[in-house]
């Protein structure tokens, strides 16, 4: 059951400063409504990964690995491979987050991360099937959160590009019923790159990229994800309250133009 | 039950849509209010072949007690599907997908229910998808709001929801399970129409910014439209009420 | 761990007043001790099932849907289908109900309503086989309580028997590995037609069908399940006392009686 | 291991089962009380090849809290099987059959504890079926009546059960696990004697009303039986402690 | 995750005896700091098991059965069989042990013991393979715990040594698809002997076989596993302290001594 | 992933490791403290492959609230390896491994905080194994004393920890994840220097008490060693802040 979430106690007087920055066309940060933070991000960090990435988004951490395994297709697509998306909000990376199994914040980060690979057909699902109905490449996307300081959708979604962007793989083949692996590391078969842009509604005005204090006093969120042609393929509006229409037409067209500037920067990162 | 086919085409040469719409029509939406006996308020919609039943319990109190919030009534949503409601079983363990609906649901509540009024309680919504047929969270958010005002919980306005989406490269409203499955996109909208804020978004399929805005207007029109029948359901109750009150002395009424 | 409920606070009085009406003949909803509330059945609702009713008892609502659907046998009954009941006590139906997983007032009408099914050997499991010891079809009987006004064992047990009585499923078969189903709906085998009666001793007295009032006064329930040949196929007691032999004996009989009128009901719904 | 077979007969020609029995014949049952340390109150059955394990603790305090009643003690009761107490394997996890037993056993014995002299207090008996043989319910039942009377609970009596069934067409006492599996029915029964209230009562199978009227007075004599031996098992315990007493100071006793 | 436990109340004046006796080379039970409480090992208690054994080790009371099933290897293991250790510390043995999943109290004694079992080879695993990567046998051993007065690890590994070594199974071979059980009980098949010899550091001194209210006082405990030729074969420190080095080594010393004195009165048990 | 295969020999003709270390030589390791934001405090291990970071927040109100003790700090701890942390995915789902983890790395640590200076509060340690090599508890410990350190939790001293094993029959100081997987024993070792105390002592395989002896004594050993990174890691840390603290007004340090 999902039920209105208890925030921190934030002082009134705190509240108020973050709102009146953001009215003022200013933000805590001394950003502007329309720019991210300092966007750093690693690949290859973990050797044992296929692939991984480690997004540095402002003071918000995410390390992404992605691993690809042999495992059984699901009955209704038994000629494509898999795709799954988990998302660990641990409370290493904040004292909102507790233990125990993933909360509905989780699960909505995972899904919309996930939305934004498959509607894209970013991973090329065909390709990874082995024994149609029988035996599937599996591509797993583990999304761990290290420190929290607003926007993980966003650094979450440029981690798992890069990591998918940047993944070898062995090539695997069936002998008889056994898998085997060839020599030789390939790239994951990637077609698209899908890249969430997220903004919060803090008192009347839009802002991109929202820090925690932002978010803590935001009336409502919204995560637009482009893919590489400049289209939405995937949307999640979350908060209490909601977007007009006029502000959902503005806020699309300003998600393509930073997602292009963000994808740039994540495959140029992929390539090392 | 195995699957329904994969039909030839989703749009016919004249326009058509395989259950015999237009694009921009909706399918045909029946709603009931006050229909169970237990619950506070509670509500009842068809929308195509979807038939949802939405039961509202509170304010009450907070339980466990840890959740109270000391300056609202906390907003609690569970959408909820049986195992019988799609084409093959569900499983009856929460999916992941529920509980994401049921938080997305939620907060395209949370802005119309006054719950300042309500400190240290919850207001409970139990939204039980008894068949699936495309489009269920929209219709699960109608037939919420009105299960909320039929509860008696104190609201600024009813929000009314639909979803729209593409199919053979058309925007459609309002898809149905084989259109929703088949087609490109789908875009499902909950709009407050008088605040003019749209509190449920969420997209997933191919859209160019133009189909986007194309799209969201269709939604928009039509939960124009459903808003004028939750309208309607509401007076329809409250008269019956009326009437009954009438000939007995209480007001109470078996739906 | 079973424990002692809480009820919820009853007001002396009411509960008085309901104890006295019992012992002087008479019911709070003015009906006499042996006599069922209106019984309303309704089928076919849920298209999306093989079958599906509708049940009002008195303010009691239940739905059941049955789903007949391919999977593989229990290892020590190779040569049978599965029957699989389930029930959900959500809260939607009750303040007394909780979310979360089935509490063990769901877990045991579950397993009431699936031991008169089960025992009177209604469902015929050895036409279900497809491939002996590997491939079956599961007939999934699904309770959902809307509305608890008392007795719901009893509306689940006539809404379950009118969902698998007017259930139509295709017949399927093995071609090679895979499933293929003809063309045309047949009936789902039904040999034998169960029908559950509950009693609630209240103060001395017994009455049948108790609404929720006298469930919460009751000192003890007991639910006998009547097959078609008048034979008992199922038994439970309830509550925190119990009945002398003699009450037994009495129940036992009024059972049989009440379960015909009950099943011809049924039966009549489901032809439709 | 696997499954014994079933054999030709469960009935021969003289009338004899299997294990030897007459119908009317209980299996042979052991009852010892007071063997555990650290338990308020135990007890240890075998019934046939049943071996069932009782603890009692309490009246102790509730928790968690929330489960406290203002008016009287609440009646906690867990039956579970061990792992190996069956031929194939049982996953430790609790079945839903355990918690149907839970339940239908604490019912069987609230209404001889004296609950209301604890009132906001927890009296829990956690049944351990270490070796199970059919009627391990009613086993269950006449042992945790023993322990709770060694933890020194006050009660209105003992509660002794005992299972009839159905064999090859005859009604037959106490079944055991062959005769449970390819029996025609099963029928438990818990019988509070002076107050002459059965307390648990369950069926499968299919019986005549006539077969249920002579099964049931076969179980309750038996369960009369039953109670001799109960008594007779508690007044033992308490020889042994009144000798140990006289030997020693304390009447701390070892099991 | 893990916490601190709640120890119960123990009143200090019981707690001060409990550490002064054994400084001064006494213990609450009149034993010395070298010797075990009186242990009483019972074989066969459980016909259904394939083994099973009672210990008592002085008012601490163990069950362990042992069960053998078909089963499916590990992927990883593919010609050996499966040994699984499982161990219930129930609510029943100890007003400290709850109902619920296993506790970490629960999973470290398992895991414990499972060590011993495993390190010292004692299962032939190797034997136990019906059709490599497909079909093996499974050993379950299940502890279960019936009264807990201290020394829960010693207990269990003398109860599962014994029941291990005094299993009989039936010899199963796969005919085509199927497990068929040839006539005759067999021995499983036992290659060594591990016996787990538990210590408590209470004050400066090392007891062995702690009685409850000295692990209740204790500063830390140790349990080493020694296999039947004198090696150690597992190791375990607990609670909330350390050990010296020099400690360490004499401990070590004195287990290999008592393990052989436990492992003798084990296996005479074990043949009857 | 694949596995990496088994190697022909674990040391060669010259007495050198697969990785090129002799028997008693350490993996390289890397230290770093105060690396994340929100955690109290925080500190970052890489030894071999090992990538481990460990959070700590805390002393902090203690939530749910019956765990608190009324006279000492609860200290709670997580060990939690990543799903790609390994070559084989693992289930987010908590390992029984994990869990013993937590438990005998918690009780490594609790004798050096001072936790009676904290009643009723808990003290968190989190440690995510981001990438395993053999030796991870240990490392996780390493880090642990520096991250509650950096928190500014008193303790008494810092603890440090290696793992020694058996290969090809030789004591090998920290073995590697193929040492591990491929040789006959892995005895994992934390040490209070000072106080002179083993907190964690864990083995499995085969040693005899005289390979124990020596094992244990290669490992203090190497725990001194890593003592002595770790001051020299917190004495870098709190150099650079007060450098920073120098340029600013603050302390505050991004890491």
């Amino acid at each position: 059951m999902s039920f209105t979430p208890q925030l921190p106690p934030v002082a009134k007087l705190e509240q108020k400063t973050v709102v009146d920055l953001v009215a003022n066309g200013k933000r805590i940060d001394d950003r502007t409504a329309d720019s991210y933070r300092q966007l750093h991000i690693q690949v290859g960090l973990i050797e044992k990964a296929n692939g991984s990435a480690q997004v540095h988004l402002g003071k918000s951490k995410v390390l992404v690995g992605v691993k690809v395994e042999t495992g059984t297709p699901f009955p209704d697509t038994p000629d494509e491979g898999v795709l799954t998306v988990n998302a660990e909000l641990g409370p290493l990376a904040s004292p909102l987050f507790e233990t125990g199994p993933p909360s509905e914040q989780a699960i909505e980060l995972a899904r919309v991360i996930d939305r934004g690979i498959r509607e894209s057909k970013a991973v090329d699902m065909k390709s990874l099937v082995l024994l149609k109905g029988k035996k599937v490449q599996v591509v797993f996307v583990d999304i761990y959160i290290l420190d929290h300081d607003g926007n993980l959708i966003d650094a979450a979604s440029i981690a798992a590009l890069a990591a998918l962007a940047s993944a070898k793989m062995l090539k695997a083949e069936l002998k008889g019923d056994e898998v085997v692996y060839k020599p030789g590391l390939h790239s994951l078969p990637l077609n698209n790159h899908p890249v969430a842009v997220t903004f919060a509604k803090v008192g009347k005005t839009i802002v991109v990229d929202p820090v925690l204090e932002e978010e803590q006093v935001m009336n409502a969120r919204l995560t637009v994800t482009i893919e590489k042609n400049g289209n939405i393929c995937a949307m999640q509006k979350g908060g209490l309250s909601g977007f007009t229409q006029d502000e959902l037409k503005t806020v699309v067209h300003l998600a393509v133009q930073k997602a292009a500037e963000n994808r740039a920067k994540i495959l140029a990162a992929a390539k090392g | 039950m195995p699957e329904p086919k994969q039909p030839e085409k989703l749009i016919d040469d004249k326009g058509i849509r395989i259950d015999g719409r237009r694009l921009d029509q909706l399918r045909p939406i029946k709603l009931e209010v006050g229909i169970l006996d237990k619950a506070d308020g509670s509500a009842y919609i068809e929308q195509g072949k979807n038939k949802i039943l939405v039961g509202v319990y509170g304010p009450r109190e907070a339980h466990p007690k840890h959740i109270a919030l000391p300056d609202r009534a906390v907003l609690r949503c569970r959408y909820r599907m049986a195992p019988f409601s799609v084409d093959e079983r569900k499983n009856p363990a929460p999916s992941r997908r529920e509980m994401e609906l049921s938080k997305v649901i939620r907060e395209s509540l949370e802005s119309v229910v006054l719950t300042d009024l309500y400190p240290r309680t919850t207001i409970d919504v139990f939204i039980e998808v008894l068949q699936s047929d495309g489009g269920s969270r929209c219709a699960g958010i109608t037939a919420a709001s009105l299960a909320l005002a039929d509860a008696g919980i104190p609201m600024r306005e009813l929000v009314a929801a639909c979803a729209v989406g593409k199919i053979q490269g058309h925007m459609a409203l309002d898809l149905s399970d084989a259109e929703d499955k088949y087609g490109e996109a789908d875009l499902p909208v909950a709009w407050v129409p008088n605040a003019n804020l749209v509190t449920l978004l969420q997209m997933d399929g191919i859209l160019t910014t133009n189909e986007f805005e194309k799209g969201l207007t269709m939604a928009l029109d039509a939960c124009k439209t459903i808003h004028g029948m939750q309208q309607e359901a509401l007076k329809k109750k409250y008269l019956v009420i009326k009437e009954v009150a009438e000939e007995r002395e209480e007001t109470e009424v078996v739906a």
